[in-house]
């Protein structure tokens, strides 16, 4: 395992970089935890101030220091982009490949279940949580029913791809090799489907931490607390870019394309490493 | 011929099925939600004006009258369903008493002319190139290609719809920002309106495209990755076929299925619109007459917009399921 | 006599295409033979490229449902879609050797991976010792080594390698059945014949019936106790291999023998067909006609108008 | 595309921009852009120009001091010749009308209009203003043609304000129109005819933009009092986002902007010369007459005891409110009437004494908690930022940041607590049934409120009241319902141009509280009781709208205020219109405060008559 | 027939490919080709046999250019005369490769039954892989590719349809088409018969020399059958763990081979009526990883000698055409008798 990890960084130079940006943000956005701070009050330094050393990310128009807004911002929108992601993602690689593998009436009736959440407009669903739950309407809340939405896309897609795979004759081999049908598709089918899972991951990450954005601006989660919508929101309403306190938009749009290139990146070398043909593709066919 | 007539029956009713539980599912949330519009209406009527309190709690109940909201929960569901099945969704509510479906209708052309167009590209651009950077893995400029689509595609979207804005409207102000066409055109099949539309629609559509084409760039990229190793794509490159025949009638052609489906899922979805191309460009659509329709509690026209929402996402994936074969030559109808 | 393995009037249809053609494939037609579980013999199916025998195989595993007739294993209904329990319990008395070994690997997996979890499952051990020695005791068998195979995806492995692999693979179990489709075709002549002694072996030494499907008609005269010659779907003649093979009796099977090369004339570069031969046996095709037993044991279709 | 355009192709030619003022219109997209039946609830626009420029009714009431001559105590006779008259008991209303007015089909306006308008709502429930016709006139008569005569329910001495325009009233329909219409409440209303001096140009089917052109005979309608309106055509556009509105100002596209962000406020006013806001400097923005504070739940008994009132108050931070929502941009009200309009006259300049030697006791000594000067502390505050552009003179300043506000005085809030039987437990305040004091401060989702209401709650969480801001999209029906414990907005509301505070006053009588769970109506969402209250409702109810001591009993009710605190008045909603000199001089402002500047005001049409094009700009 | 004197159409000089990996913690060579030398002349069919896993596709992977890693070209050369010139595949560009791809020098893949897209339909395919070599279009190319159809026996329908609506033999015909079409000079075949029944089998291999003849191309191809290589080749190669062993014309291949494994590959082979037991070789293929000192085949040769285990034997020739890599070649004839069943040298 080791050796993987050590080959991947020394061969893979897309592996390093992306390790290296996804761990930059992983460890800004950990810092909060540390953070000296209260994040979520306003107007305890003096607003608009720009990045110096004082001040690394420079202050906003709220009197906030943008370093430790942005901190807790990522680790805020990260955990739950990550929560909605993978919460969804196991829900979409099970539908997929259970109903693309075991087909028939399971089939019909997970891509009708399917249907029926792709179809269903999330908005009012969301509102509607939103006035049963209130203030009990938690982030992770919020990420549990956002990930009952961001499968159907994603079982699709893989399901289209494991219906291919049910009637290779490497499926059928794994069967007489005693191998559960958990097996045989976790196993055999999964990294067949592992790029989409991961090109999805990535996408279902953005749509979960963009809708989080369009439900802060409607008021329907908590603006005060920092994420990146709700940081980008803050910035927008004061008009920040016309303002010319660019560091407020600047720095979390260069964090959130960092964080997103260093997860594009490690999708990209994962793939490779799961398919020992693109890994050879790579050595310079 | 038959077994396939069999097979479109059963998948049309599973359309229906589908049809019918999304809009229920939608009536049962928007009815459930506290929201009033009786409230909203008066709320509307009476601000910033001098009701007495008596008039207020008059009006209050001729509304709850006229809307018909003071009804069993099963009674309204009920003659929703009877008023659909007539094609009819009923009066608006933040708009009574304008059919809700007039609303849907005077918005739905906009919307969809917009982001039927603009996902279209999305999706050609992002699969083509795609396709590309999935086949080409070691190519520099499809490397840094890449890079510069996945760094696009997290920027939030309206930051790039705010540098579109701020470059084509003010620094260099040769695109319209706002609305639909010109107010000097009259609308109707000419060329100045049709002219009037299309540049209008430039701005709106750029920032659509270049904030989505990133994720069918993924996806296809992902897809392609799997269809690379082919023996069917190893030969043809050892027969010296032309690169992009390769690159689009065997790598991309054989990924495409997958994402034609959710492309048919995403048309489906631009039913819904989106909210903030049309607040920063002024767009009409349907995307904020939805949002005002929860915020008013207005269940008609949340249904009427789900409806047509449901209905076309279903539609979507039903046609495209009926394709299936005419995509994949070796699927069998079941 | 008890039987192994009953076939009875199985016949498969495959329905292809969508929007405007729909074509309709009989792969089986009434295909009947039983296997005896105290007799234990290899039971060679022969015939055209597409004339149903990987079909027939894969009916016989439970992999493709018969569109009709049944087929019983130790009298007991073979099913798809029975429980998993029954499956494995079946899956521990039959075991397929599957026909393209290129095909038959996941090509993101370790080949090593089939083979563990076949002795893990099969065996019923979870030892890792006796997981390994089972795994290359297997592959000594198949002129293979474990040593030679961990660690390798099917792309890095020769055809024949794999091939091999899968044949391995099938035998850890200790199968009272085993089905093996061309398990054969992509390795030398030598290796081939030291495989071909082993199910030979397998069948004299261990009680193990083999369903040995090839092209090779030597092998098969060489191993078979039994076979059958199938041609679009249908078996157009079943008996004793020697029997049949020595004097062959329906047109195609006639055809068949005569198509086989020798090396007889080796460089002589004789590979005319006899076009009589071929007419006659293209003849047939398309009849139903019935299958009519023969004094020396064997079965041969005839047609009505023939 | 839904349907044809009213009128032809206009070309660009048409709408020279010597000729045409664009206006922002903040209604966002209109749903029903046909809909012009302003006398239902249809889905189309009201600020659209509808009601600005086409709809007439008897009186105006500017929010600021209206056209010098033209108006009378902010108030313009319009359809009505003079003022209203009622009989001694307030039970009966007459009013002469104008003669000589016309509706712009060529049909003159008679007290028939009046009459069927009355009638009509009063007899069709859901039409905008049935409830306020059927709950209150028993009778409408026209004597002769240019006579109306009401017969009330009951006595009402505030009965003219449904034909007075503030923002706007019940506007008279053309009789002669909708007498023929069998369902009024499905009559689309379009073209709609027009009792003001524009008529409908055409109209953008997708509802963003309605284009109005001047009538030739604009001086037959009550406009020609006032002075012909300049612009020839006025566009009304909607521009959803700020920045959208702030490139189209300054790429000439837009002549008033409704309202801004402080931040683009500042921006552009410091990059484009020729845009304007209230103020000449800072803080620009006009205060409504709409007093922004922190209304508590009276049926909470969190609050019951003003004691518990008044030690909020004194914990807040008047700069830091002022700086967080309005960046210092605030005009700030110790007293419940906002500082706007001509109420500094009449109410902050006359109580400043009275405020200053104010007392209160905290249970362990007594304090003089008002500060005079916070607004010259927070001048000095924006002043390194904004430079010359703050006032310096002390009225100006005044003007501006407001009469003052109360001292931040922590130690007499915790007086306060302590005496209303509150325990400090750490640095938790616990109430005395010994939970802790903990409520959660309903804002709206976005604006300047929503910025105040965090940086009051996150002051009161810092000095132990565990309070935390609530974002809340649907905040008018929960107030409604009574359903928060603390919510920031206002329940303040006046004419702005006249002294009479009945506007918002009358609703509070303790007779229309509801029960706790049922919905509120009108403006006392506190649903504060206090009998003192319902005297000084009933004497305002007693005297004419103009009589001069309407003013005492507003001060009595100021000084009530105070002394019980039953929310927690912090200052004006200021908004941010602003204009461009570009194309058009002459808008209202401080220093010139003829009419209201918010551009979905109905009394804007005022401004029309004021403004001039600029020479050689086009 | 002696071809001995055709022109050279290729020369295979010290060719040594190895699979060479270090990646992902795992490192390993393999010497899958390792120092072959040999030569092929025009309008030749030329067999290669061997056993299985020693090299052959990946021989023929560098003769038809398709080099990828992990193989590599560790030295030697191989190369082809066209009409159009020299080449030397193992190290030419990938630009001067796919000027002779498919006009000179095409290729049919081992496992061709799954060469073909899925989703095109065969004359698609057909336009794809021999539009640009045979610089036609249209209906010119069309009639082309029907008139060579029907060369092979195809009906002009298969170009409308798809792959998985071809039986395997039609579609190894279709392989076989499209690497014929464009009349290259040289073609290269791994196992192409392999799925098929003999009776197919002997269709399609007969229309190869046919096709071959009419042309005067040169063929190489692998296949494990013998009875193939006796029936279609002019000279057969036999390849042993990574190294040519023999080669010679098919005729003395069979009845006198002069390589203890050639001769045991021939006798190996049961017949039709014949149920004698075979013996298999003894002992298992070697480890190209880790292959054994001194001849290769040592481990396995009933003739082996000390020599045979310390030194690597030479290529020698030993009659026209004919060349052995054996210390013991002279010993070898008693073998062939002693496994051979009676009559066969009849
Ligand atoms: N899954 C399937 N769907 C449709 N048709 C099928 C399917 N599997 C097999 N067929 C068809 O059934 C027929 C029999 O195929 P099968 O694979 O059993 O032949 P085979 O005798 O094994 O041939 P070969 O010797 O080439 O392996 C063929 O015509 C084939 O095209
Ligand atoms: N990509 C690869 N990586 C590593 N080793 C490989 C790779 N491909 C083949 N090999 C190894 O190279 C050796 C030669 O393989 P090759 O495919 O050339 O054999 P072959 O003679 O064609 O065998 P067969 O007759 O079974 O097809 C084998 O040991 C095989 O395992
Ligand atoms: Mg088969
Ligand atoms: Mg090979």
């Amino acid at each position: 395992m080791f050796a993987v990890f050590r080959d991947l960084i020394r061969y893979n130079l897309e592996f390093a970089i992306g390790l290296v940006l996804v761990t930059i943000v992983v460890i800004f956005a950990s810092l909060s935890f540390f953070s000296p701070v209260d994040t979520t009050l306003i107007y305890m330094t003096m607003p608009d101030m720009p990045p110096s050393t004082q001040y690394w990310f420079g202050t906003n128009s709220r009197g906030q220091d943008m370093f430790w807004q942005l901190s807790t911002a990522f680790k805020n929108s990260l955990i739950f982009g990550f929560t909605v992601a993978v919460l969804s993602r196991i829900i979409s690689i099970t539908v997929g490949l259970l109903s693309g593998y075991i087909g028939g009436w399971v089939d019909r009736v997970l891509m009708f279940i399917n249907d029926i959440f792709v179809a269903v407009p999330i908005f009012p669903v969301l509102v509607l949580f939103y006035f049963v739950l209130r203030s009990n309407m938690d982030a992770m809340t919020l990420a549990l029913i956002m990930a009952c939405f961001g499968w159907p896309y994603d079982a699709r897609l893989i399901r289209s791809v494991a219906l291919g795979l049910k009637h290779r004759e490497f499926t059928r081999h794994a069967v007489f090799a005693g191998m559960s049908t958990r097996k045989v598709l976790l196993e055999e089918h999964l990294p067949y489907v592992m790029p989409i899972v991961f090109a999805t991951f990535m996408n279902n990450m953005l749509w979960s931490i963009g809708l989080e954005v369009t439900l802060a601006v409607l008021g329907l989660t908590n603006i005060n607390t920092p994420t990146v919508g709700t940081v980008l929101y803050w910035a927008n309403s004061h008009s920040a870019m016309v303002v010319g306190v660019w560091w407020w938009i600047v720095i979390p749009v260069i964090l959130i394309v960092m964080t997103f290139l260093g997860l594009f990146l490690l999708a990209v070398s994962m793939n490779e490493y799961i398919d020992p043909r693109s890994r050879l593709r790579r050595m310079g066919a | 011929m038959q077994g396939y007539l069999i097979f479109v029956g059963k998948r049309l009713l599973q359309l229906f099925a589908v049809v019918f539980f999304g809009v229920s599912a939608t009536f049962l949330v928007t009815h459930l939600s506290p929201v009033s519009p009786v409230e909203a209406s008066l709320g509307r009527m009476t601000a910033r004006s001098n009701f007495s309190p008596e008039a207020i709690v008059a009006m209050r109940e001729a509304l709850t009258d006229m809307y018909g909201v003071n009804e069993p929960l099963l009674v309204q569901y009920w003659n929703f369903w009877v008023r659909l099945l007539q094609g009819d969704l009923g009066p608006s509510l933040i708009a009574f008493p304008t059919p809700a479906m007039d609303l849907v209708m005077r918005a739905l052309p906009w919307t969809v002319g917009l982001l039927v167009t603009s996902t279209l590209i999305t999706w050609i651009v992002g699969n083509i190139l795609g396709g590309l950077a999935g086949y080409y893995q070691n190519s520099k400029f499809l490397k840094a290609f890449g890079i510069v689509a996945i760094g696009i595609q997290p920027i939030p979207y309206y930051i790039v719809a705010f540098i579109l804005l701020i470059i084509f409207g003010f620094v260099w102000p040769v695109l319209p920002i706002s609305g639909g066409f010109s107010m000097t055109v009259t609308p109707g099949w000419n060329w100045n309106f049709i002219a009037s539309v299309l540049t209008h629609a430039i701005l709106p559509a750029t920032s659509l495209v270049l904030v989505g084409f990133g994720g069918w760039f993924l996806g296809m990229r992902a897809l392609v990755s799997n269809v690379v190793t082919e023996d069917y794509v190893t030969y043809a490159e050892l027969a010296g076929v032309n690169r992009n025949t390769i690159v689009g009638g065997y790598v991309i052609r054989n990924a495409l299925v997958p994402q034609l489906t959710a492309l048919a899922m995403t048309l489906g979805g631009v039913f819904s619109g989106t909210i903030i191309t049309e607040q920063v460009f002024n767009y009409p659509g349907l995307g904020s007459l939805m949002i005002d329709a929860v915020g008013g509690g207005d269940y008609s026209l949340v249904l009427a917009v789900a409806t047509v929402s449901v209905t076309a996402v279903a539609l979507a994936i039903f046609i495209v399921d009926l394709m299936y074969p005419l995509l994949d030559p070796r699927v069998r109808a079941e | 006599m008890t039987t192994l393995l009953d076939v009875r009037d199985v016949s498969k249809r495959f329905t292809m295409g969508g929007l405007f053609g729909r074509k309709q494939v009989d792969a089986v037609m009434d295909a009947s033979f039983s296997l005896s579980a105290e007799k234990p013999e290899i039971f060679t199916i022969i015939g055209e490229s597409g004339s149903g025998k990987t079909t027939l195989a894969r009916m016989i595993l439970g992999l493709e449902d018969p569109s009709r007739g049944e087929i019983l294993f130790r009298g007991q209904k073979v099913d798809r879609h029975a429980g998993r329990a029954k499956r494995l319990e079946f899956m521990s008395n039959v075991q397929p050797v599957f026909q393209n070994p290129f095909e038959a690997f996941n090509p993101l997996k370790k080949i090593e991976r089939y083979l563990e979890s076949t002795a893990r499952r099969f065996l019923h051990t979870s030892d890792k010792a006796a997981i390994d020695r089972a795994m290359d005791e297997a592959l000594q068998k198949v002129g293979l080594s474990l040593r030679e195979v961990r660690g390798r995806f099917p792309h890095e492995m020769s055809g024949g390698q794999l091939q091999r692999c899968a044949i391995a693979r099938a035998l850890i179990p200790n199968p009272p059945l085993l089905v093996a489709d061309e398990p054969v075709s992509m390795v030398d002549a030598s290796l081939r014949m030291s495989i071909v002694n082993l199910l030979k072996s397998l069948r004299d030494d261990l009680g193990v019936s083999v369903i040995y499907i090839t092209h090779d008609l030597a092998t098969a005269y060489y191993i078979s106790n039994r076979l059958i010659i199938m041609q679009r779907g249908r078996i157009v003649e079943m008996g004793d291999a020697r029997t049949v093979l020595d004097n062959p009796e329906h047109a195609y099977s006639r055809l068949l023998k005569a198509s086989v090369l020798s090396t007889d004339d080796a460089g002589a570069g004789k590979l005319g067909t006899d076009p009589d031969m071929l007419r006659l046996a293209n003849g047939s095709v398309g009849q139903a006609g019935r299958l009519i037993d023969r004094a020396d044991g064997r079965s041969v279709r005839v047609y009505e108008s023939v | 595309w839904g349907q044809e355009a009213e009128g032809t192709a206009p070309d660009l030619a048409q709408f020279p921009r010597n000729e045409t003022v664009i206006v922002h219109n903040p209604e966002g997209v209109i749903r029903n852009p046909s809909w012009f039946n302003i006398w239902v609830n249809g889905g189309g626009g009201w600020s659209n120009g509808l009601h600005q420029l086409t709809m007439d009714t008897l009186w105006f009431i500017d929010p600021d001091a209206g056209v010098p001559e033209k108006s009378e105590n902010a108030i313009y006779y319009s359809l009505a010749s003079g003022p209203w008259e009622y009989n001694d008991d307030f039970s009966e209303m007459t009013v002469k009308l104008r003669e000589g007015i016309f509706w712009s089909d060529g049909v003159e306006f008679t007290a028939d209009d009046v009459v069927f308008t009355v009638e009509k709502q009063r007899d069709t429930p859901g039409m905008t203003w049935s409830g306020a016709m059927s709950t209150q006139v028993a009778e409408v008569t026209a004597p002769d043609k240019y006579t109306v005569h009401f017969k009330l329910k009951a006595p009402n001495s505030r009965f003219h304000t449904v034909f007075s325009v503030r923002w706007n009233a019940a506007w008279i329909m053309p009789k002669h129109v909708f007498e023929g219409v069998e369902d009024v409440l499905s009559y689309d209303y379009n073209p709609p005819l027009s009792l003001g001096p524009y008529t409908l140009h055409s109209f953008d089917p997708n509802g963003t933009w309605y284009i109005w052109e001047k009538r030739a005979d604009w001086d037959k309608t009550t406009m020609a009092l006032v002075g012909e309106p300049k612009p020839k055509y006025i566009i009304y556009r909607n521009n959803i986002s700020t920045d959208n509105r702030l490139i189209e100002m300054r790429n000439g596209n837009l002549d008033m902007i409704h309202d801004l962000s402080p931040e683009g406020t500042f921006s552009i006013m410091d990059q484009d010369p020729q845009v304007q806001g209230w103020f000449p400097g800072f803080p620009y923005a006009h205060p409504d007459p709409t007093l922004v504070m922190a209304v508590f739940n009276h049926q909470n008994p969190l609050f019951a005891d003003k004691r518990v009132r008044w030690a909020l108050t004194l914990m807040l931070d008047a700069r830091a409110m002022s700086m967080a929502s309005y960046r210092g941009a605030a005009t700030l009200s110790a007293i419940s009437v906002p500082p706007t309009g001509t109420h500094p006259r009449d109410y902050h300049g006359p109580l400043q004494d009275y405020l200053v030697n104010y007392e209160l006791d905290t249970g362990t000594r007594k304090i003089k908690p008002y500060d005079p000067n916070i607004g010259t502390q927070i001048a000095e505050m924006v002043r390194p930022q904004f430079g010359d552009a703050v006032p310096t003179d002390e009225d100006a300043i005044r003007n501006a940041f407001g009469y003052g506000w109360w001292k931040q005085d922590i130690a007499a809030a915790e007086e306060l607590l302590t005496a209303a039987g509150f325990t400090k437990n750490g640095n938790q305040w616990m109430t005395p049934e010994g939970q802790p004091f903990q409520f959660s401060v309903l804002v709206p989702s976005e604006g300047v409120v929503n910025r105040l209401g965090v940086i009051i709650a996150q002051t009161w969480a810092q000095n132990g009241v565990q309070a935390s801001a609530e974002v809340s999209p649907d905040i008018w029906d929960r107030t409604g319902a009574g359903d928060y414990a603390v919510e920031i907005g206002w329940a303040v509301e006046t004419w702005g141009g006249h002294p009479d505070l009945s506007f918002f006053l009358d609703s509070y009588h303790s007779e229309y509280v509801a029960e706790p769970g049922a919905t509120q109506p009108a403006r006392n969402w506190m649903r504060w009781k206090n009998p003192g209250l319902d005297t000084i409702i009933e004497n305002i109810r007693a005297i004419d709208f103009n009589d001069p001591k309407g003013t005492e009993y507003g001060h009595e009710f100021v000084k009530l205020h105070l002394d019980d605190m039953p929310n927690i008045p912090i200052m004006a909603y200021n908004v941010f219109s602003i204009q461009s000199n570009r194309y058009w001089t002459g808008w209202p402002n401080a220093d010139a405060p003829y009419a209201n500047p918010v551009t979905n005001w109905s009394n804007g049409k005022y401004i029309f008559t004021q403004i001039t094009p600029v020479e050689g700009a086009s | 027939m002696t071809l001995e004197n055709n022109p050279e159409i290729l020369k295979v000089e010290n060719l040594k490919a190895y699979y060479q990996m270090n990646y992902f913690g795992v490192s390993r060579e393999v010497r899958a080709v390792d120092d072959i030398t040999v030569t092929m002349r025009k309008n030749e069919v030329y067999g290669i046999a061997g056993e299985s896993s020693s090299g052959k596709t990946s021989f023929i992977k560098v003769l038809a250019a398709a080099i990828r890693p992990p193989l590599r070209v560790v030295s030697g050369t191989a190369k082809y005369s066209f009409s159009s010139g020299a080449i030397d595949v193992a190290h030419a560009t990938p630009d001067e490769v796919e000027a002779v791809r498919w006009k000179h020098l095409s290729y049919i893949m081992q496992g061709s039954m799954s060469v073909l897209n899925p989703v095109r339909r065969i004359g698609k395919t057909f336009h794809d892989f021999a539009a640009r070599p045979l610089g036609l279009k249209g209906k010119a190319f069309e009639d082309r590719v029907v008139a060579h159809l029907d060369r092979l026996k195809l009906p002009p329908d298969v170009l409308r349809a798809y792959p998985h609506e071809l039986s395997g033999g039609m579609r190894q015909r279709v392989t076989i088409g499209l690497a014929t079409v464009c009349h290259p000079e040289f073609i290269i075949a791994d196992e192409p018969t392999t799925a098929l029944d003999v009776v197919v089998q002997k269709e399609v291999l007969n229309l190869i020399r046919d096709i071959q003849k009419e042309m005067g191309a040169s063929v190489v191809f692998v296949t494990h059958d013998m009875s193939v290589h006796a029936n279609v080749a002019d000279r057969v190669g036999i390849i042993y763990a990574g190294r040519l062993v023999e080669e010679g014309p098919t005729r003395e291949m069979f009845f006198a081979p002069k390589h203890p494994y050639t001769a045991h590959l021939v006798a190996s082979l049961p017949r039709i009526g014949d149920t004698q037991q075979r013996p298999a070789l003894e002992g298992r293929p070697p480890n190209l990883a880790d292959p054994p000192q001194g001849c290769r085949f040592h481990p396995r040769c009933p003739l082996a000698i000390d020599i045979c285990r310390k030194e690597v034997p030479p290529l020698e020739t030993i009659g026209p055409d004919h060349r052995t890599a054996c210390w013991r070649w002279r010993d070898v004839a008693p073998l062939v008798h002693a496994t051979q069943p009676a009559g066969v040298m009849a």
